[in-house]
């Protein structure tokens, strides 16, 4: 019993430190700051997800929230302001910092003390464990996803029709950035002693690149067998060209010739494997003459096809999970890259091509 | 082409071994994967990080490699973890800090490198700055016992440059 | 494995595990006493060499000297060996770009100082351009 | 005793979320910078998604949890164990793509911003609306 208050002692250091550092993220005025706050709260977020056993979760959310994120909001400051005009009483604040904190504590205990808090309970809800059971069972082979990857089993079979349109929203979010940005080409001369860091840490990166692709290959192509998947491998995998981009400068991807459209095909490839594999099996049933669904996985009642989930040796191959992970991370790779690419452009060029025309009014 | 992939093979069996140790399980189907993850990784990298794929291959290189590795951390990390251990827990805290010139004589950039993180993971110095063309590391040192270039370079990177020049040169 | 060996292994990595605690303890004072930034990070190195590289490496020793791990044995020694080497990289580049980013945005000053000939030749640039 | 004190720990955790959300609701609607909206507006959309995994979380008497992978062979008597100590992972897989998707529509904020910055010269709310005029 002593590990298991153990465990959420450093739940409630979690939160409690969470309040500290938003707090400070919220009132600080120096805009770097707040974000260092900010990926502090990250932080303590990701380690409250692993104490809730959501693996999954803290995968995707260091690479976004504490990698990713913060560079583009380092980006934003760069390009804009850094002071945020407001003023406020120092007692106020500090006053109103630990009101907060005494406020969690207090209504915790009442909280515990009637005995209704938000203990969690023994149980899950009857759905969850319907969603279990049936995630990797052999025995009920007609409903079940066949990987025993519970998360990845639902975000790509159960609600596998959820996760297309919202992969079509971040689709969207990115080409809207794109648009914002049109017209706007922007090449240079990659200067070693110039661009970029010091050969300290370009020889570093070189190094630690490669290991990071690795590694988000790794995340996607297991996501039906242990925590990962697309989505999660896709931002392990982007931050390895933000890396290079913030090491190297921008003026590296001139020289080895990589440019938005090549990311723009990327990503678009890996959109058009997810909408194949959504396909893929109602195609083949209908050369065969068989009734099919869309984002089919494992054959169904009335529906008898589907994609193979065991290969050679026992091997689990998750079906159509498989294919849609490593496909959803090459776009998720490739759209952040795009992004990147498109925020890392000097901004007194961009504005001589954007506002140039418009200037001239005022 | 026939050099990239030449090139991309030490990288790739790097690439492997870490892929397969984060994965933690190496059935047929994680060996697959991480062949195919090792040779998209390291062809896509390997003209940028290998430029002679033999010396990565060479085991009289290696050997020096660990003679490096055995110096470093039994002889050099232990002396100078001890030096600042005793100058923080002493009362008096007997430091004297500075920037000093430490000209480096090694060639390639993995030798630059390898000599400066040494550098820096030894307690007591940490390189702030490094100018190619002067050759020079401009090294924050805890306790400045002299201010000419070349007793600097005596006292902190000679024994590093001499492993490290045999490992990554020529 | 036999079992003398397995616990040669588990007591070695136990006897680095305190050294790393000894340093950790050692690093956390130092980052309270030293007087700069640029001193504090001598201490920052000690915390990353000796209060993380060897731990893990010890970590490593005791994951390879279990037996009860079964399979995942050599994937713990491993992972642990592979992060230390990886700390081993990255701490250098970390301080070395921290130190350069504050000495040339001037966030922090180099004093006390008995020295410090990086600002000298940075000004004699400057006056020669 | 114990349950209560574990009540408490987690109900800790739970009002920590309740403020966040309060602090960073305060950030987006009365903080005039845009910046400063943009990472209160994170901070909101991070916090709604703990609250959503906690709905999930679970705790078997006695022992701890395990995350929803089925880590053994699918016979009968694992998948039971399995379902009385797994989390739920609905919330997990619905906050997955929350998480990318809030990432995307960060993103296309900070266009949005950078666009206001080029047209404006500040990101001061107060400021641009007086210059809209």
């Amino acid at each position: 019993m002593i590990s298991l208050t153990l465990y959420y002692v450093l739940m409630a250091i979690c939160g409690l430190g969470s309040v500290v550092a938003v707090f400070l993220a919220i009132v600080e005025r120096d805009m770097l700051k707040a974000v260092l706050f900010s990926a502090i709260q990250s932080t303590l977020y990701a380690f409250l997800y692993y104490l809730l056993m959501a693996p999954d979760i803290v995968l995707t959310y260091i690479p976004v929230s504490v990698g990713l994120y913060p560079a583009v909001i380092l980006f934003l400051i760069k390009k804009t302001e850094r002071f945020e005009d407001v003023e406020m009483k120092k007692g106020v604040l500090w006053a109103t910092g630990l009101l907060s904190l005494v406020f969690v504590i207090a209504t915790a205990a009442v909280i515990a003390g009637k005995g209704i808090g938000p203990v969690p309970p023994p149980d899950v809800r009857f759905l969850a464990g319907w969603y279990l059971a049936t995630t990797f069972n052999p025995r009920v082979h007609l409903i079940s996803a066949m990987a025993p990857e519970g998360v990845t089993s639902i975000v790509w079979d159960y609600r596998g029709l959820d996760t297309v349109f919202e992969t079509a929203v971040l689709f969207l979010a990115i080409i809207a950035s794109v648009a914002l940005m049109r017209g706007v080409e922007h090449k240079g001369v990659y200067d070693e002693l110039k661009h970029g860091m010091t050969l300290i840490g370009k020889t570093i990166t070189k190094i630690v690149v490669p290991l990071i692709i690795g590694v988000g290959i790794s995340i996607a192509l297991h996501g039906h067998l242990t925590p990962g998947g697309g989505f999660q491998g896709g931002s392990a995998l982007a931050v390895a060209p933000l890396l290079v981009l913030v090491v190297f400068s921008k003026y590296f991807f001139d020289k080895v010739k990589f440019t938005k459209t090549k990311a723009l095909a990327i990503r678009s490839s890996g959109l058009l494997g997810v909408g194949l594999t959504a396909f893929a099996v109602l195609i083949a049933a209908i050369f065969l003459h068989k009734p099919a669904y869309i984002l089919q996985n494992q054959p169904r009642v009335g529906a008898p096809l589907g994609f193979p989930w065991k290969g050679i040796d026992g091997v689990l191959l998750g079906g159509s999970l498989l294919s849609f992970n490593a496909c959803e991370a090459m776009a998720v790779c490739a759209g952040f890259v795009i992004l990147f690419l498109l925020l890392s452009i000097p901004e007194r060029y961009v504005r001589s091509v954007v506002v140039g025309g418009e200037e001239h009014e005022h | 082409m026939a050099s990239r992939v030449l090139r991309a093979i030490p990288l790739a069996i790097l690439v492997f071994i870490v892929y397969i140790i984060y994965t933690g399980s190496a059935t047929i189907y994680d060996i697959v994967t991480g062949i195919i993850a090792a040779a998209l990784s390291s062809l896509l990298m390997a003209n940028i990080t290998i430029e002679k794929p033999g010396k990565a291959l060479n085991p009289v290189r290696w050997g020096w490699g660990i003679a490096y590795a055995i110096y470093y951390f039994f002889v050099a990390e232990v002396k100078a973890h001890l030096d600042v251990t005793k100058r923080i827990l002493s009362p008096s805290m007997p430091i004297r800090p500075g920037i000093v010139r430490v000209p480096y004589r090694v060639e390639s950039d993995y030798a630059i490198t390898a000599v400066a993180n040494s550098i820096t993971n030894t307690p007591g110095t940490v390189v702030v700055d490094i100018d190619p063309q002067k050759r020079l590391f401009y090294v924050h040192w805890i306790d400045v016992a002299s201010l000419e270039p070349e007793e600097c370079r005596k006292q902190i990177s000679e024994d590093f440059e001499r492993f490290a020049s045999r490992v990554f040169d020529g | 494995m036999d079992p003398v060996t397995n616990w040669v292994l588990v007591i070695l990595g136990e006897i680095l595990v305190s050294i790393g605690v000894f340093f950790d303890v050692v690093a956390a004072i130092g980052m309270l006493r030293f007087p700069n930034f640029f001193v504090r990070l001598h201490a920052a190195t000690i915390g990353a060499i000796g209060g993380a590289f060897v731990p893990l490496m010890g970590v490593a020793l005791i994951a390879a000297g279990c037996d009860f791990l079964g399979k995942y044995r050599w994937f713990i020694a491993g992972a642990a060996a592979v992060t230390g080497v990886l700390v081993l990289m990255l701490a250098p580049v970390g301080s070395h770009l921290l130190a350069k980013a504050a000495h040339e945005s001037r966030a922090a000053v180099v004093e006390p100082k008995v020295v410090d000939f990086l600002e000298e030749d940075k000004a004699k640039e400057g006056g020669e351009q | 005793m114990s349950t209560e004190v574990l009540s408490f720990l987690f109900s800790i955790v739970f009002m920590s979320m309740i403020v966040n959300t309060a602090l960073a609701l305060y950030g987006v609607l009365a903080r005039p910078s845009l910046v400063k909206k943009i990472i209160a507006l994170t901070i909101l959309g991070d916090s709604a998604n703990t609250f959503a995994i906690m709905v999930g979380f679970r705790q078997p008497s006695g022992t701890n949890p395990i995350p929803p992978v089925l880590l053994w062979k699918p016979t009968p008597s694992n998948i039971r164990y399995f379902i009385s100590h797994a989390v739920d992972p609905l919330p997990q897989a619905l906050v997955l793509t929350a998480i990318v998707i809030g990432l995307a529509v960060t993103l296309f904020l900070v266009f949005l911003t950078i666009q206001i910055y080029r047209q404006y010269g500040t990101t001061d709310v107060r400021k641009v609306a007086k210059l809209r005029g």
